[in-house]
């Protein structure tokens, strides 16, 4: 067993740890902080696959931006410490078993696997000897050539979101006081002033 | 290799019409944060212009056929035709949508935006020759449309119906993800045509079949088939109803015309196994949608259901495995879009002065009250129980005749009991419109409903008189499929 | 012990899959939690598909993975925002608590 | 037009006319109107009676036809008049009686308000009985025979106010239909062995039937038999013949006329001439002529054994009626057909004379119909006394033996000698049964005449003020039923029975010169039998009724199960009620509110809809609102489909291409 | 021959109409006596332009006449229209009953008038088409369509219970229907036409079929023979899925009445003829045994519960289900006498069946019940009408004269060359008829006139006297002289029975049937 198949395990463990935190934990900013922890795990994992690039932007785009976000929206509404609710272990034992039951298929499935059979055999875009080129630069070459398709797409997807969190959570709000240097600018003293002719024993 | 800007523009012509809807959302999008008074109609005007200008590029491709970008883009008639329908149901939701939002204050030109991106999903959906576009495709459509359904974002349930739409959205798109990530392991692709000849080779191994499973789970969730269609009555209920109205009809095409690609592109050699998760799916969505409908007070639930019921019908064409069955849920697609907007056009138009209602009890009477829009309402709920010669019976013609065709006459004659089933909810709608003493009346319908209703109702009259177009429309469009 | 291959990475997306779906239908807690376990099954999904790609030596695995990254990212801005929404309204955001609509 | 289709048809127009403008031509008018078109085609019966039966050249049976009626297959069907000696000798009984009950009624029925109706029932009645003895094939028969049936319907239940008349008429109504189903069973089992309708080709062809059998409800039955038997059941209701006779009594209750004409001369010996019609067939068959006389002879005895403990006048006269008919079976059913349908043409003389006379008394006395309410009215209405007087002793027979006689003691006499004549057991019972009776007949109807016409009078009151004799308009058709009731009988007694029946009857009905001949030559004790039964009777009714008159009480309580046996008409009422009237209507409701409503209903669209709403209620409950739950459905449904091709699949093998 | 598509004409003329009527507007006195007038006249003008088909009708062709055909949805479904002495008479007599019906609506309708007139004329339209169509698939168009109009004049314009007897009509028959649709599309499948000419010499296969581990030893001749069963029984409707038929009757107005008695319920008779006998010959004759049954149940069971109704509608609606039990057991008979016989029980029952809903319609709209308990001794207040209920109640019975017995007795006659059992116990529910028809009548029209609601009730109109006078007149035309009727059909029921007994023949042969 080498030191890769060590590792292998290690963040394995932690990665799947982490995620039983993530979805036990009853104080949810636990929980955040065990999926930073699941990610960091997994980029690990990543990277034994010589996936560097990925790892990292797991790592910065995930833990650095995502996952804090979570927190951000965490703290911001609901820090609750609820008591595990009675429904939960009620469904516990029929949802395990089913779950287990996807899981186990699944796992007899993996061995199966094999490079052969209808699997091609020339990849449609072989991952070049990292020797030669490394993983970013590999990434980079196609994703904006073969794949600039995806990468468009992405942007809109990208807007789309944006434009959606906005439109859903941003309130105009009309009681701060803003400063409008243009409006003060414009004024004229026929719009600040009023002139107002004062009747005898009538008072303002 | 030097290419001409005029031949790199003849090749992607056949992009162009996303194009437009994306640099249209763009240019909305600029245009509505500059002028700020809202004015809806305007918006309205210029997203139905520019879908339609993207639905005249589509028409001007002819009959142009063949992919882009290394393979993950295809455009071939299906795709067109189904593009076509897509975007005149949005156009049409968009159309009946403006009226109704302004009135009740919910008109945002980010609603525009939304709609447009959307409509640009659904076309990267339709036209998607390769996991990653059709995943990319699906989540610019589903995350635009989580947004537009909590888009009354006071009102509770809509918010509701946003965060249910898109959790389970979220849990199916991973299903979806899981599956490809399956198939792409056990194919060495993401490629449909590939994936299709890697299948070819191996046949159907256990990993094919379980990234089959997963993936169509996340894709019938998009239809909202049985077992998958929970989020559907929520989602129906609590959105704004010109949002329902979009839901109903647009996204339903074009995940079905995704489904049909997928299955056909990708997986056309083990027809035999995803047939058997189509019919389980496609039995259980058509009892289903017969039965759970008939309990319903709230319209708008109703035609959740009524929709599950109709997804269920759509897919016994799909599951007969045939360039029939094909050729029969385009032509049920097709139908159903119609029928569906002409309805969501009278629920639109149940309004008091106090406000809208959605209560089928509402409409008590309105044969007295509004004769036209009680008769064609009427004519459209026996259409979507398939009663001829309505439009509706030749939808469920078509599909009940691939399935006989398959030889899948228990599937046949589940459908036509489920059908007399639903007949039941439909006709309750007839009842109480004429049989009821009459509620108190709506307020005058706005043109543009009038117009849609007036235009599904004649449809629906009258399809029985001239079927021929959109059948030779469908057919050429399910033999491009099967080359 | 076994050689390190592809189903041991499997194995563990798979469980991290499976643990992502566990979370999302047996939470009551908090709505925030559930949009945990969807990175979770996306973070799954990466994994098989970065996994897979090793194996069969083919870049677009990664690809992929990295346009499901971008996605999830954006997709969880989106849960988020409407989570934000349901927020407002609603003044809690415990699972139990949203069944406005049923039947 | 000739003479044969107008016979028929003037009666058809008077009812038109009467029942279509009689609001516009008024009541007068109607009545001289039928009356006179009935007169018309009596007087052209006579003449035709006259050519072809005593003109001593019988023309052969010759059909005219009227209309095609339909083709379908191998069915060939028309309308026609079909003419021989049987229907010559109808129609001047028919239209002979028909016309003077006409005639009667104007007198009648002048009170009524709807004499036009009545009128114009009478012609339809006399239309529909011509149209039956003129029939050339079953179905113009059936036609006649239930057309008949719609019009003693309609008759009987003329005065509609009257509950007991309504429900009379649909009895008579319903139990014809039960007679009407063998006789339709029978015309179908006539077409499906001879493959017509038409009597000429279905006689031609029965000699070659005899004695083949064919499978009838699953056995295999003699086919002539079958055919007879079933047509015969028709003759039983028409002819109120034991078991289907319940009718005829109730159907008093129609209006006095009527009685006479459809009651007792014409309609209800359509049975009678409905066999001698088919004799060629019946002759074919001997059960079925066994059958025949059975019924007739026991019929004959229960109907007379009925009659003499009832009080009402009409019903006694018609179970006199009923007695007769069966009479006139035990004829048909021995072979002597001629004998049969002798006497139903006298006795549609008297027994007319009877039932007008009846009427006439009734009407004397302000609608009274009970005995017990009558008496000592001979002086008050001598005329009427004296028809009734005739025709009671045509009825009973009297004559002096082998010399001269009454109508009824040739025909009468002719019946009981050729049953005795027949030499089987049936017929000895037929004998001993019609002797027996003939002494009951004449019991009963001088009992009539007695408790009517003699001792003190017990009319009420205020009807007796109003006694008075009957209009001539009345009279003179009583007086010319009195001359057939007298002479009938001696006149034609040797064209109907005389020693050669080809001579008058042609080949219209099947009488032998044998037969003829041994009925003849009967000992004289036979001959003399019946002469004894009605003087014993006569003298057995004076002593009840005029000499002792405590006896008949007396003898009533000391045999009172006998006595209320025979007052309640054997309680075939009763019984009927309870075998068929009530289990029909207690079906009928177990069909509705069980069959229908429970079990159909309730399995069916009712249960459906029921198990349907469970479902849906299910189906909402199941759409629980909670997301956990929504996400748990998917997350089952993804593990039974994968579970599906896990194992499922592989174990089925349901999927072709296989997993590796 | 058809210069100018006269079943084109005759089946849309009736939809012009409606569409005129739809144009009318406003919704005042005057518009709804225009909207009556112009449904009497175009269904009267209607009904002399199918008159044009008899007189041009040649009785000695078997095959179809006044043949059209277009293409209609792609080359396989095609728009053809003709008819043959067996559909003729019910076009005919679809158009004869409509003005009837019209005129029966004419006081008692006064709500919705317009709605009501064309909802009457889009159903002829539909109910000709069914008779003329010479394509399976619209055949079975005109077939359900016409569930939708007549759901809204039941439910419209009916009595207390509309609702639920709207929703039974609407459903039981579309649940019989769908069934025949599918069979519909399997024998488009087997023969690839819908073409009926085509069909009616096809040959379907009566080769086993094991399914499931079940064996169908009639093959799919067997299967498409049960799916148009399901249709056209519970359409007829025959036992024991007829319980729809008494809440539609009692429930729907008049007219409505009249035209599902006269002429939607002939469909069915008409499907067996068209469809089952000449397209499935082996597997009718094979369970022509189970319609016997079911007929024989029918004439029995529905008799005896007609005996104890309460209500005078339901009464006539449970005497509709025995005379149909008499169709279908003449029909399945496959004799020519049967056949025949089916035939014109079914016209007949069209004209009676009419004339007694429009009788009762008479002193519904007076007394507004149907309580047989709330008439009697009506006859004294109205001779008139008591005459035509007589000669209806007669032909009801069956009486010979009538039109009601014509076709009772040629089917019987039918069924005893087949089954005696058969036509013993149909014979039966001669004498059950009696029983009930007379003593409704004795119930409602005889009697003394006490009960002071019927004080004043006023004897027939002009307008009811030309409603049933044409009714009487037919009644007893057809009983006495049914020739011409009967000749009309003879060709095409010779044919249709020479095809039906060389195919049963041709099985026999085969060695397919067990030998009877």
């Amino acid at each position: 067993m080498g030191i890769a198949d060590l590792f292998f395990y290690l963040f394995s463990a932690l990665t799947i740890g982490s995620a039983v935190m993530v979805i036990s934990a009853r104080n949810p900013v636990h929980a955040v902080l065990f999926l930073i922890l699941a990610f960091i795990n997994a980029a690990g994992l990543f990277l034994l696959l010589g996936a560097e690039f990925l790892a990292m932007l797991l790592i910065i785009v995930y833990v650095g931006a995502v996952a804090v976000l979570f927190l951000f929206v965490v703290m911001m509404l609901d820090v609750d410490f609820a008591e595990l609710r009675a429904g939960y272990m009620k469904y516990f034992p029929v949802g395990a078993t089913i779950g287990f039951i996807v899981l186990a298929e699944l796992m007899a499935l993996f061995g199966a696997w094999k490079l052969e059979g209808g699997i091609s055999v020339t990849p449609k875009a072989p991952i070049p000897d990292i020797a030669t080129l490394t993983n970013t630069e590999a990434i980079g070459r196609v994703l904006y050539t073969d794949y600039i398709f995806y990468f468009e797409a992405v942007g809109i997807i990208l807007l789309t979101a944006m434009v959606g969190a906005i439109v859903l959570t941003f309130r105009q709000n009309d009681k701060a006081k803003r400063q409008n240097i243009a409006d003060q600018v414009a004024r004229t003293p026929q719009t600040s002033i009023k002139i107002k002719k004062v009747e005898t024993g009538k008072g303002i | 290799m030097p290419t001409s800007t005029a031949a790199i523009i003849g090749s992607y012509n056949a992009i162009f019409p996303e194009v437009i809807l994306v640099v249209g959302a763009l240019l909305l999008l600029m245009i509505g944060s500059f002028i700020k008074q809202k004015n809806a109609m305007f918006m309205a005007f210029a997203t139905i212009a520019i879908i339609i200008f993207a639905g005249v590029l589509l028409h001007l491709q002819g009959n142009l056929t063949g992919t882009l970008f290394t393979g993950s883009f295809i455009i071939d008639p299906f795709a067109r035709l189904m593009k076509i329908i897509t975007l005149a149901s949005a156009a049409i939701a968009v159309f009946m949508a403006y009226d109704y939002m302004s009135k009740a204050n919910l008109w945002k030109y980010e609603f525009a935006v939304l709609i447009l991106l959307a409509t640009a999903g659904m076309m990267l959906m339709i036209s998607a020759n390769d996991l990653i576009a059709l995943y990319l495709g699906i989540e610019l459509q589903s995350l635009a449309l989580y947004v537009i359904a909590a888009f009354n974002r006071n009102s509770e349930r809509s918010s509701e119906a946003g965060l249910k739409y898109f959790v389970l959205g979220a849990l199916s798109s991973g299903m979806l993800l899981y599956g490809m990530s399956l198939i792409y392991g056990f194919t060495g692709s993401t490629g449909f045509e590939q994936i299709a000849s890697s299948i070819q080779t191996s046949g159907a191994t256990l990993g094919v079949i379980f990234g089959l499973v997963f993936m169509l789970v996340g894709l019938v969730f998009k239809i909202s088939a049985v077992p998958f269609h929970m989020w559907t009555p929520d989602v129906y209920e609590g959105s704004p109803t010109p949002v329902t109205t979009f839901f109903a009809a647009a996204p339903k095409i074009a995940a079905m015309a995704m489904i049909v690609r997928v299955l056909y592109g990708a997986f056309p050699t083990i027809t035999p196994q995803w047939q058997q998760i189509i019919v389980f799916v496609s039995i259980a969505s058509m009892l289903l949608g017969a039965f759970a409908a008939i309990g319903q007070t709230n319209i708008k639930r109703l035609m959740a259901y009524s929709s599950i019921g109709h997804m269920g019908f759509a897919l016994v064409g799909l599951a007969s495995g045939s360039e029939m069955g094909v050729r029969a849920v385009i032509i049920y697609m097709v139908i159903y879009a119609i029928m569906t907007l002409g309805t969501f056009a009278c629920i639109l138009a149940m309004r008091r002065e106090e406000g809208s209602v959605e209560n089928i009890s509402d409409l008590a009477g309105l044969a007295k009250n509004d004769l036209t829009m009680a008769f064609l309402l009427a004519m459209l709920m026996f259409s979507l129980a398939g009663i001829p010669p309505l439009a509706g019976f030749f939808g469920k013609f078509y599909v009940l005749l691939a399935a006989i065709d398959a030889k899948l006459v228990p599937l046949a004659i589940i459908g036509v009991l489920a059908s007399v089933v639903g007949a039941f909810y439909y006709l309750r709608i007839v009842k109480v419109m004429f049989f009821d003493e009459p509620a108190e009346d709506f307020v005058p319908m706005h043109g543009s409903l009038r117009l849609v209703l007036i235009g599904s109702g004649l449809f629906v009259l009258g399809y029985v008189v001239y079927p021929t177009p959109l059948l030779t429309a469908a057919s050429v469009a399910a033999q491009s499929l099967f080359k | 012990m076994l050689e390190v291959g592809l189903p041991h990475y499997l194995s563990v997306a798979a469980i991290l899959f499976t643990l992502g779906i566990f979370g999302i239908f047996l939470n009551r807690k908090n709505v925030i939690v559930i949009l945990m376990s969807v990175e979770l099954m996306l973070l799954a999904v990466n994994l098989n598909l970065i996994a897979f790609s090793a194996y069969l030596n083919d870049l677009t695995g990664q690809i992929f993975a990295l346009f499901v990254l971008t996605v999830a990212a954006a997709e969880a801005a989106i849960g988020l925002a409407i989570i934000v929404t349901y927020f407002r309204n609603k003044g809690s955001i415990a699972v139990d608590d949203i069944h406005a609509m049923k039947g | 037009m000739n003479i044969y289709t107008l016979i028929v048809f003037l009666p058809l127009l008077g009812f038109l006319v009467a029942g279509l403008f009689g609001k516009v031509i008024g009541a007068k008018a109607s009545e001289y109107l039928t009356s006179g078109l009935l007169l018309i085609s009596a007087a052209l019966s006579w003449v035709v009676f006259y050519q072809i039966g005593l003109s001593g050249n019988p023309v052969g049976p010759k059909t005219i036809e009227l209309l095609h009626w339909l083709t379908s297959g191998n069915l060939n069907l028309s309308w026609g008049i079909r003419v021989d000696t049987l229907t010559a000798v109808m129609l001047v009984v028919v239209t002979s009686v028909s016309s003077l009950v006409h005639v009667y009624s104007i007198g009648y029925m002048h009170n009524d308000p709807h004499r036009q109706r009545f009128f114009a029932y009478l012609s339809l009645f006399t239309f529909f009985m011509l149209m039956l003895v003129t029939a050339d094939n079953f179905m113009q028969m059936f036609f006649g025979w239930e057309g008949v049936g719609l019009a003693s319907y309609l008759l009987i239940g003329f005065w509609y106010q009257k509950p007991a008349a309504n429900a009379a008429a649909i009895k008579a109504f319903v139990v014809n239909r039960v007679g009407d189903f063998g006789f339709a069973l029978g015309i179908f089992a006539i077409f499906f062995v001879f493959g017509s309708m038409d009597f000429d080709t279905v006689f031609a062809a029965a000699k070659a039937q005899q004695g083949l059998t064919m499978s009838f409800w699953s056995w295999e039955a003699d086919v002539l038999t079958v055919i007879c038997l079933l047509l015969f059941m028709g003759a039983m209701g028409k002819s109120a013949q034991l078991l289907l006779h319940t009718w005829l009594p109730d159907a008093m209750e129609g209006p006095t006329p009527v009685s006479a004409l459809i009651h007792a001369a014409t309609m209800v010996t359509a049975g009678v001439f409905m066999v001698a019609r088919l004799s060629p067939l019946f002759e074919l068959s001997p059960t079925a002529l066994w059958v025949v006389t059975f019924v007739g002879a026991s019929t004959a005895i229960f109907a007379a054994t009925v009659g003499v403990t009832q009080n009402d006048i009409k019903r006694v006269v018609a179970y006199s009626t009923c007695s007769q008919l069966g009479y006139m079976f035990v004829a048909l059913g021995v072979g002597a057909y001629g004998a049969g349908i002798f006497h139903l043409f006298t006795h549609a003389f008297f027994k007319a004379l009877l039932f007008l006379g009846a009427g006439a008394v009734i009407h004397a006395v302000s609608d009274e119909q009970d005995m017990r309410k009558m008496g000592g009215l001979v002086n008050k209405i001598p005329y009427t006394y004296a028809m009734m007087i005739i025709g009671t002793i045509a009825l009973t027979g009297v004559g002096i033996p082998t010399l001269i006689g009454t109508a009824g003691f040739y025909s009468k006499d002719a019946i009981i000698e050729s049953a005795f004549a027949a030499h089987s057991w049936v017929g000895n019972y037929a004998f001993w049964m019609t002797v027996a009776a003939a002494f009951l007949t004449s019991f009963y109807s001088w009992r009539l005449i007695f408790m009517t016409f003699h001792g003190p009078s017990r009319v009420d009151e205020e009807a007796a003020k109003h006694i008075h004799e009957s209009p001539n308009i009345m009279l003179i058709p009583l007086y010319l039923l009195a001359v057939g009731a007298l002479a009938a009988g001696f006149v034609f007694k040797g064209f109907f029975i005389g020693d050669d029946p080809a001579q008058f009857w042609g080949t219209s009905i099947s009488d032998t010169k044998e037969i003829v001949a041994a009925m003849h030559h009967v000992p004289l004790w036979v001959k003399l039998s019946p002469f004894v039964m009605m003087v014993g009777g006569f003298f057995l009714a004076w002593l009840f009724y005029i000499q002792f008159t405590k006896l008949p009480a007396l003898f009533a309580r000391i045999f009172r199960p006998i006595y209320l046996f025979s007052y309640n008409k054997w309680y075939f009422d009763e019984l009927y009620d309870l075998i068929f009237v009530r289990p029909a209507m207690w079906l009928g409701r177990l069909f509705w509110k069980g069959g229908d409503g429970k079990i159909i209903d309730g399995l069916g669209p009712d249960g459906i809809a029921a198990r349907v709403l469970d479902i849906t209620k299910g189906a909402a409950r199941m759409q629980t609102g909670y997301v956990y739950h929504y996400a748990f459905v998917m997350l089952i449904g993804l593990a039974a489909i994968i579970s599906w091709f896990m194992f499922g699949d592989l174990t089925s093998g349901a999927i072709s291409g296989g997993i590796k | 021959m058809n210069s100018w598509s006269i079943l084109s004409v005759v089946t849309f003329l009736p939809l012009l109409g409606a569409l005129i009527i739809f144009v009318i507007p406003g919704n005042d006195a005057v518009a709804k006596n225009n909207a009556r007038m112009a449904a009497l006249f175009t269904t009267i003008f209607t009904f002399f332009v199918s008159l044009l088909i008899w007189f041009h009708f040649d009785n000695s062709q078997a095959g179809f006449q006044f043949v059209e055909k277009y293409n209609w949805m792609g080359e396989n479904f095609s728009y053809h229209m003709g008819v043959d002495g067996i559909s003729m008479l019910f076009v005919i007599l679809t158009t004869f009953v409509m003005p009837l019906a019209i005129l029966a609506s004419w006081d008692s309708v006064q709500e919705r008038v317009k709605e009501y007139m064309i909802a009457f004329l889009v159903l002829e339209s539909l109910m000709i088409g069914v008779f003329c169509s010479l394509d399976l698939l619209m055949f079975y168009v005109f077939f359900e369509a016409g569930l939708i109009p007549m759901f809204l004049i039941i439910g419209v314009w009916g009595g207390k219970r509309r609702v639920y007897a709207s929703f039974k009509f609407f459903l039981y028959t579309l649940a019989g229907s769908v069934l025949m649709l599918l069979a519909i599309m399997a024998m488009y499948m087997d023969a690839g036409t819908t073409d009926i000419t085509k069909l009616l010499t096809y040959k379907f296969s009566i080769e086993p079929i094991h399914f499931w581990g079940m064996t169908i030893s009639g093959g799919l001749q067997t299967i498409l023979w049960w799916a148009f069963f399901a249709s056209f029984a519970v359409k007829m409707p025959m036992w024991p899925v007829h319980t729809w038929l008494p809440d539609a009757h009692v429930e729907a107005p008049t007219a409505g009445s009249v035209i599902l008695a006269a002429i939607l319920l002939k469909m069915g008779g008409y499907g067996f003829l068209r469809f089952s006998i000449p397209m499935f010959p082996v597997a009718s004759d094979t369970f022509a045994i189970v319609v016997f049954v079911l007929s024989c149940i029918a004439i029995v069971y529905t008799s005896l519960v007609a005996l104890v109704q309460e209500d005078i509608k339901k009464l006539i609606a449970y005497s509709s289900i025995a005379h149909m039990g008499f169709v279908t057991m003449g029909i399945f008979t496959a004799t020519a006498q049967g056949i025949q016989g089916g035939i014109f029980q079914m016209l007949s029952h069209g004209i009676v069946s009419a004339a007694l809903f429009l009788c009762i319609g008479v002193v519904y709209d007076r007394m507004h019940t149907r309580q047989i308990s709330a008439y009697g001794g009506l006859v004294n207040r109205m001779p008139l009408y008591a005459v035509f209920f007589m000669v209806f109640t007669m032909a009801n019975v069956g009486l010979p004269g009538t039109s009601g017995f014509v076709g009772e007795f040629l089917a019987l006659i039918g069924a005893y060359k087949v089954n005696t059992w058969v036509a013993f116990t149909a014979t039966f529910g001669v004498i059950l008829s009696a029983a009930y028809a007379l003593w409704l009548y004795r119930r409602v029209i005889f009697g003394k006139l006490e009960k002071a609601s019927l004080k004043n009730i006023a004897d027939l109109n002009m307008r009811e006297l030309a409603i049933l006078t044409p009714l009487v007149l037919l009644t007893i035309l057809f009983g006495i002289w049914p020739a011409p009727i009967i000749d009309v059909t003879t060709a095409s029921v010779e044919q249709l029975l020479h095809n039906y007994k060389n195919a049963v023949q041709a099985a026999h042969d085969a060695g397919l049937l067990a030998s009877r």
